[in-house]
């Protein structure tokens, strides 16, 4: 089971390669292996698969989380990746400076998604820290050429300021893993599987244990776009197809983040759980304030959204470095933010097909030209922002709690502080987006691409709906599962 | 023999200045391969040991790869690209080269926190690959030119790798798949996105790849 | 319960259906006939609670983290209910004919959706028994609200004032998070049962919280920006919703929050009366330099928070010493004046809407005679305005009757109290100044709204506004007369909520005092009424025979008077303003006139909100400043962003290893 | 008792006239004329009353109501306005606040019927009224705080009786000399009497209230000046209850000693408008303040 949850999509992705045309079939292929993949990963829920590959690959309830996210959000995503491709010209010309320019071929396009998909998978899957590195490194490798579809320069400097910083990030955790094996040196033939680990993780060497932490802290946080690392994220998110963009936000980061709550989780079984606690809280409180700083009087509505990615990222590495019930916020807190901000990313991509620009301020009147992308993108806004009733209202509060319960005052406040700056930053631009009258402007509605391009946005709008409506028992207990898989307690 | 590691060390470290100092591009390139090289080296004498097939594959391996596609895959890109051979630093050399001394002292200290705690291998080795590591970040960020970001990049991965061999880490498959994957990225991807920024700007200094910002 | 949930039920499946049904003609009647039967059926309900004071509560299973759909009526809940379900249902029949202009240009279904929602979320915030429903229904009231706001989005002022109530009314809400999350800290969930302060100090920081969370909704000066801004920009019934009942549930909240504190400080008295007075002079000195009518409105909703605060504070401070008598006559005065200013406050905004709907202008410098075309709408404004002045024998009088002797009784049981009678003295200043400068202020509104001659052509061309409109306004005031003469009958709604309030003391006697004086006020105001009727009739006979003669006004021998040379409410106001300049400074554009032959000279005051521009913009604005000051940060070049990356990893190292931690 | 509270106001209906024939009488005594006779005003009362009207086109109701309101308004006064120590028919707990409010109520409906002829004069004098009264309303209201902390009492009634004999001579003196000056500056500023205002000025400009009222005749008129002497007659009667307490027991007699008293403060306030002169406009307010300064000095005392 766990072999088809790896092989559907890197065959489909080859198979996709492969067959240059007809383009009809290789776009059904999309969506058909993205379905069948959900529909594995919601067996999964059903019946637990055994690990294989001696206990190399396996599925804990973190990973069963963190997998349902990436493959019901890549479901969505490919539903509207088949409307864009249709649309979409090869040719086309370049509205911010007017140059010509092209796509890369469809096929490779499709292709990279799939693998984009295996590779994620990978990293929900690995039980060993190796492997893990190996899948996270993979989602570069994949996720690159799929920021420079657009062939120009400024996707172009996007994927290289991706490629270079990712790698660089990745390279430290690299190094964080030799660290690991060299602190379990004092525990014979090392197995740096989670299981292993765990169990031994009294006789690791607490220094070495500490380094090898920062270092995957850093490497895995520059993939996760935890500030001060982060800077790779807007500039990919801006210019990568929207569909990518919200794949990058809403699965990809989950992913690294996967990967530092393992090793919390390991710090935690070693007894340093304080200490990486504490760290995590703080590179969360740093980036919900570098985020606030870049939202205000953001100008580039993708931008702004790649910066509440990173704010939100912030949320997440607060709530676990808190810990106790913020832990499960956390949890909760992830699925709702990929939900949301899927959602509004796919809407940007409405957005910009219509009026060609990114520019917040050249958008005006969205509720009367577009009466269901305008619509939805308010609510997406208000969904983000976490005001109920939708979920993040309910994950914000929860760590809330948690942080108050922890008696993190300091931290409560500066949480509460920040989301409020944030909010009302956003508040401003989205306001100026919805609102006004769009005379004046040039749109072609025409370019709005009818039932693809609105039903999967809107499906994962009613998604963040009801979990902010009610949140039921099985669910909220497999989230304080996943939160105690990840060593939150 | 662990003076011979030793003496391998000394080395790394002058190569690393040398990548520090110099002005021109192919000696930049030449130093990184010499590391690649040294390594390969470091990597047979370290597991002299148990000396099986799969160490000497590895080595061999990434040294070929290192020391001979690399350089020639970057040369190659520079001729194309036409670029100036300089390479044109934000620091001086100068400065450079002070700098890495800083550098090579911060991890002296941290080398030496972490020395008493390694179970075996040199504690010299695991200072030059960390200052090894910070040399390529060093390099990646004082230079201008995105051909010398890939070499920084490479050095990083030299000094990983070289941490690799301070310890014998027998972990499989994990320095293995690592360094590479690493290479794997550096060498293709970071290839093939060298030749497109050729292509795009027609050169390949990245202060013009600055349009992006708030 | 079931009833009443049933009726809100009804109410947000009629506006959900309304919003289906989009632009069909009879989508409006829909949506506000579900709202109005909806609330109808909910104030019968909420009254009969309220007169009975019975305890009902309701619980079913909602798997949030520690919330549960809880509801329950007490006093409390059952008296504010009754008040929004009133206003609602009459807002929503006003509404139909008010919208109707706007049919053609777009789809009302939505806005009825809205507004139906508006209400249920209110009623349901009102009835909450559980923190986590408490929060998602306030937060729901405030988006709802906050859309229909923006119901004519297109011009760039509402989406500013938009955006400004929503972000006030959002940090609102993170106080109040904070509020019910400190509350319920260590409880499993956030049940109202097992929300309580921990420790004494604990409870002063969730006073202070609630003050400012809830004080935010309610405006409370200095957290007002938002409402003179907002109510404006909506539709007239909906301003007469947000302004008349909306803001109260900030003070309903508040006092729910109180109960949960255990005894009170007597400082929190006192600085709620400090609040209620500042509030309640800066609204009304604000309301007087207004010229653009729901403006004015908006800021005496300020004014009459405030004269609420006044009351709520006098009873927290008898409650925290003890005194039963100042408790119940604060308390009582307290609520009172919420069903009060809800009533004649929307009277006013439904009167301001007619206004609107017939002339075109919110200015009141474009208005004038009215009263000759809207002769019901004048009149009923004309009720409105008095009451809310406080005038005899309306009901404005009653409840700042029952705060005044409150503040007077206690001072006169507790001679050489010295500095302990400051909050009473502070109470009766307040009132007193405010009762002088509201009645100046609607003086003003309603003279050169309505009387006079018309000083623009709109004005002439006014028309009386369609029945739909009318009746709610008739019916309201008609209310506004009759709490006046029996208010002896209408306190006893209060009761029952005031005995929420107040825990652990006798309240009967004092009840029963307060409703005799009651019953004497409205004999008085009986005779008042008789008096003038039988004036009336003594004039009526003498004039019956005589020669009755229309002239043009005596102007002093000036023969040909003309509408622009009346008093404008620029230069009725001046005066006023003019003595408070050291606390306003008023913006006075003066032209006068000069030279043998003067061209035209004319006069205006005009008066910024002092808060909002000396510290709220420039707030933000430094804030937005600090931010783009920091960009560089961004600035492009990858060498810079890998230096970040390396100079963490290696700060991280050295803190780490270094310090040997 | 009740005989006693009926006879006061129906005495106050029939005498208030009389006090502003006082009020003229002095002054011509002091300017040397002959002067008006006492029963001037009841003259003019009758003629007003006699004659038809002439109503602007401007205006509407309102214009009507206002003469109405306003003597129902000051009517209602009397009834819980105690004269002489004899309890007012309706005494209550509070009926305090209810005179001060009724004065309100007098003034908005004079103020909208001012504005509802649309002249520029009388929106001039309904401006400066509601300036002085929006002034005098805090002056009036510290003060009967003052009169209920020192009596224990918040009705008019159970407060004049509270006030104990010959107290201008005790411990509670200075208080009620602070308070009769707030309500005698009270009292002048209400009625319109020098030095605030100018009942007898020819130049509409410098006028406050007689301006309001240009535009009425007739009935109108005559509602108008009896209300303003019912209104002078509670302003004197309140003052005088203050200043003076009954000194019997035997209420007609009471009575008789307040009514005259009455009469001597009509008499004080011509005293005043033949030796002052009117003050500025701009002064006026500083004199308004005055009052509610020597109110809340009172109010300081009391509490001290």
């Amino acid at each position: 089971m766990l072999w088809l949850l790896l092989l559907i999509p890197t065959a489909a992705g080859f198979a996709a390669m492969g067959l240059r045309n007809p383009a009809a079939l290789r776009r059904t292929l999309l969506p058909a292996a993205a379905a069948a993949h959900t529909a594995l990963t919601a067996m999964c829920w059903a019946v637990r698969p055994e690990p294989v590959l001696n206990g190399w690959l396996g599925l804990d309830e973190l990973s069963l989380l963190v997998l349902s996210i990436t493959s019901g959000l890549f479901l969505a995503a490919a539903i509207y990746a088949t409307g864009y491709l249709r649309r979409e010209p090869p040719r086309k010309t370049d509205f911010q400076d007017g140059g010509l320019f092209t796509d890369a071929p469809e096929a490779r396009f499709v292709a990279c998604l799939l693998l984009f998909l295996a590779t994620m998978t990978l990293v929900t899957l690995s039980r060993h820290l190796g492997l893990l590195w190996v899948g996270v490194e993979a989602t570069t490798l994949a996720s690159a050429p799929l920021i420079y579809f657009h062939r120009h320069h400024r996707s172009l400097e996007a994927t290289w300021k991706y490629l270079l910083i990712c790698s660089v990030g990745i390279a430290l955790a690299l190094q964080g893993n030799f660290f690991l094996a060299v602190a379990a040196k004092g525990s014979r033939e090392v197995h740096l599987t989670v299981e292993h680990l765990q169990a031994h993780a009294g006789q690791l060497d607490p220094v070495w244990l500490k380094a090898a932490f920062l270092f995957l802290l850093v490497g895995y946080g520059t993939k996760m776009g935890l500030a001060p690392m982060h800077t790779w994220l807007p500039d990919a998110h801006s210019e990568a197809p929207s569909v990518v963009s919200a794949l990058l936000s809403g699965a990809l980061l989950n992913c690294a983040f996967l990967g530092i709550l393992r090793v919390h989780a390991l710090m935690g079984a070693a007894g340093l759980g304080e200490f990486s606690g504490q760290l995590l809280t703080g590179f969360g409180l740093l980036s919900m304030a570098v985020a606030a700083v870049f939202i205000i009087e953001q100008a580039d509505y993708k931008r702004l959204l790649a910066y509440s990615s990173v704010e939100h990222m912030g949320i997440l590495a607060l709530g676990a470095g808190v810990g106790g019930l913020a832990g499960m916020g956390a949890m909760l807190h992830m699925v709702n933010h990929s939900l949301a901000k899927g959602m509004l990313f796919l809407l940007a991509g409405n957005i910009l097909a219509v009026y060609r620009t990114k520019t917040a301020l050249q958008v005006r009147g969205l509720l009367q030209t577009l009466p269901v992308t305008g619509p939805l993108w308010v609510a997406g806004f208000l969904a983000i922002a976490g005001s109920p009733p939708f979920g993040l209202f309910v994950s914000e509060l929860v760590i809330l709690k948690g942080a108050l319960q922890q008696g993190q005052t300091a931290v409560a406040i500066g949480y509460l502080l920040l989301l409020g700056v944030a909010f009302a930053a956003m508040a401003r631009i989205v306001l100026r987006m919805a609102y006004g009258s769009p005379a004046g402007i040039a749109v072609d509605p025409e370019r709005s691409r009818g039932a693809w391009a609105v039903v999967p946005p809107m499906a994962l709008g009613a998604a963040v709906l009801a979990l902010g409506l009610c949140l039921p028992e099985w669910l909220q207990s497999a989230l304080t599962e996943a939160a105690a898989a990840a060593g939150v307690r | 023999m662990p003076a011979a590691l030793d003496i391998l060390s000394i080395l790394l470290i002058l190569a690393n200045l040398c990548l520090l100092g110099s002005s021109r591009l192919a000696t930049c390139i030449r130093a990184v391969a010499l590391q690649a090289v040294i390594l390969g080296a470091a990597a047979l004498i370290a597991n002299r040991g148990e000396l099986d097939a799969r160490v000497i594959v590895i080595a061999v391996a990434s040294t070929l790869i290192k020391a001979g596609a690399l350089p020639w895959l970057l040369r190659r890109a520079i001729r194309e690209s036409g670029a100036v051979r300089e390479v044109e630093p934000f620091i001086g050399f100068t400065a450079s080269l002070l700098w890495g001394v800083g550098l090579l002292g911060a991890c002296l200290l941290i080398g030496a926190r972490l020395s008493p705690h390694a179970a075996q291998g040199s504690g010299l080795l695991l200072t030059v690959a960390l200052f090894t590591t910070a040399t390529g970040l060093m390099v990646i960020v004082s230079r201008r030119k995105a051909v010398t970001q890939v070499l920084g990049y490479l050095a990083m991965e030299n000094g990983i790798y070289a941490f690799g061999m301070a310890f014998a880490i027998q972990e499989p498959l994990l320095v293995e798949m690592g360094v590479l994957l690493d290479v794997f990225v550096a060498v293709f991807v970071m290839g093939i996105a060298i030749n497109n920024i050729s292509r795009e700007f027609d050169h390949i200094d990245t202060d013009r790849l600055t349009a992006l910002k708030d | 319960m079931t009833l009443f949930l049933t009726a809100l039920a009804v109410m947000v499946a009629g506006g959900a259906a309304a919003w289906m049904a989009g632009r069909r003609p009879w989508a409006s009647v829909l949506g506000a006939s579900a709202g109005a039967i909806g609330a109808a059926v909910a104030l019968v309900v909420a009254t009969e609670a309220a007169l009975s004071g019975r305890v009902s509560e309701l619980r079913l299973a909602w798997p949030l983290p520690f919330g549960s759909f809880h509801v329950g009526f007490d006093g409390l809940s059952a008296f504010f209910a009754a008040v929004t379900a009133l206003v609602c249902g009459l807002a929503a029949v006003y509404g139909v004919a008010y919208l109707k202009p706007h049919a053609a240009r777009r789809s009302l279904g939505p806005t009825w959706f809205a507004f139906n929602l508006l209400t249920a979320s209110m009623l349901v915030v009102l009835v909450a028994r559980d923190a986590v429903l408490f929060l998602v229904a306030w937060e729901l009231m405030s988006l709802t609200s906050f859309f229909l706001v923006m119901f004519d989005g297109e011009r760039p002022e509402t989406i500013s004032a938009g955006w400004t109530y929503l972000v006030a009314t959002h940090l609102g809400t993170a106080f109040l998070l904070a509020l019910f999350v400190l509350l319920g800290r260590d409880a499993a969930d956030m049940d109202f049962g097992r929300l309580q302060a921990v420790s004494p100090d604990t409870a002063a920081v969730c006073f202070v919280l609630a003050l400012v969370g809830f004080g935010t909704k309610a405006g409370f000066v200095p957290l007002h920006v938002w409402l003179p801004r907002a109510h404006p920009a909506a539709p007239s019934h909906v301003s007469a919703v947000m302004s008349g009942v909306m803001i109260k549930t900030g003070i309903y909240g508040l006092l729910r929050v109180v109960t949960f504190l255990g005894p009170p400080e007597p400082w929190w008295g006192w600085t709620l009366v400090a609040v209620g007075a500042v509030s309640g002079v800066l609204g009304v000195l604000l309301a007087l330099a207004q010229h653009d009518l729901k403006r004015l409105l908006a800021y005496h909703s300020v004014e009459n928070i405030g004269i609420i605060a006044l009351g709520l504070g006098l009873g927290l401070v008898g409650l925290a010493t003890g005194n039963a008598a100042l408790a119940v006559l604060g308390t009582l005065g307290g609520l009172l004046h919420v069903l009060n200013h809800a009533v004649f406050k929307s009277l006013l905004f439904f009167g301001a809407g007619a206004v609107l709907h017939a002339t075109g202008t919110r200015d009141l410098e474009r208005m004038g005679g009215l009263i000759h075309r809207m002769g019901t709408t004048g009149a009923s404004f004309l009720v409105g305005a008095a009451a809310i002045s406080g005038l005899p024998p309306l009901n404005g009088f009653v409840s700042e009757f029952l705060i005044y002797v409150g503040a007077f009784g206690w001072l006169a049981d507790h001679p050489g109290s010295g500095a302990a009678g400051l909050p009473a003295i502070v109470a009766i200043l307040a009132l007193a100044m405010i009762g002088g400068l509201a009645a100046a202020c609607f003086a003003k509104a309603f003279g050169v709204a309505f009387l006079g001659e018309p000083r623009s052509d709109a004005a002439a061309g006014a028309h009386e506004c369609p029945a739909g409109m009318r009746l709610p306004m008739v019916a309201l005031a008609a209310l506004c007369m009759a709490i006046g003469l029996l208010g002896a009958l209408a306190l006893p709604a209060a009761i029952p909520a005031a005995a929420v309030i107040l825990p652990g003391l006798d309240i009967a006697g004092a009840c029963a005092r307060a409703r005799e004086w009651l019953w004497h006020l409205g004999g008085a105001f009986g005779l008042l009424v008789a008096l003038a009727a039988v004036l009336a009739a003594v004039r009526r006979r003498l004039l019956a025979h005589r020669t009755v003669t229309a002239a043009v006004t005596w102007d002093c021998g000036y023969a040909a008077p003309t509408a622009r040379m009346q008093y404008t409410a620029s230069s009725f106001a001046a005066p006023l303003l003019n003595s408070f300049r050291l606390l306003l400074r008023p913006e006075a554009r003066v032209h006068a006139p000069e030279g043998l032959f003067p061209d035209g000279a004319s006069l205006h005051t005009q008066l910024d909100d002092p808060f909002e521009h000396r510290v709220f913009a420039p707030l933000f604005r430094r804030v937005r400043h600090l931010a783009a000051r920091l960009h560089w940060l961004q600035a492009g070049p990858s060498q810079l962003y890998v230096l970040y990356v390396a100079v963490a990893m290696l700060a991280l190292l050295l803190w780490t290893l270094g310090a040997g931690r | 008792m009740t005989t006693a509270s009926v006879s006061n106001v129906l005495l106050a209906l029939l005498l208030a006239p009389l006090l502003s024939g006082v009020i003229n009488r002095v002054k011509a005594v002091f300017a040397g004329r002959t002067g008006q006779p006492l029963l001037q005003p009841y003259h003019d009362l009758a003629k007003l009353l006699r004659k038809g009207a002439v109503y602007s086109r401007t205006t509407s109701w309102v214009f009507r109501l206002g003469p109405v309101a306003g003597l129902a308004a000051a009517a209602a006064c009397l009834t819980i306005l105690p004269i002489g120590g004899v309890p007012a028919p309706l005494a209550f707990p509070g009926d305090l606040l209810l005179l001060a409010y009724l004065m309100g109520l007098m003034r908005f409906v004079t103020i909208t019927a001012a504005l509802d002829t649309g002249s520029a004069f009388e929106g001039m004098g309904a401006s400066r009224e509601a300036w002085y009264s929006m002034l005098a309303e805090p002056a009036l209201i510290l003060g009967l705080a003052a009169l209920a902390v020192h009596t224990r009492s918040v009705s008019l009634s159970g407060m004049l009786d509270g006030l104990a004999r010959g107290e201008l001579a005790g411990p509670g003196g200075p208080l009620l000399v602070l308070v009769a000056g707030a309500f005698a500056i009270v009292l002048l500023a209400e009625n319109a009497r020098i030095p605030v205002d100018d009942p007898t000025t020819h130049l509409e400009l410098t006028m406050i209230h007689e301006v309001m009222v240009l535009d009425h005749g007739g009935v109108d008129f005559g509602f108008i000046q009896y209300a303003a002497g019912l209104k002078l007659w509670v302003f004197s009667g309140l003052l005088t209850g203050v200043l003076l307490p009954p000194l019997t027991g035997w209420w007609p007699l009471d009575c008789a000693v307040g009514i005259a008293l009455i009469l001597a403060v009509a008499a004080a306030v011509g005293v005043v408008e033949s030796v002052m002169a009117r003050l500025k406009l701009a002064r006026v307010p500083q004199l308004l303040v005055a009052a509610s300064v020597l109110s809340v000095l009172a109010l300081a005392l009391v509490l001290r």
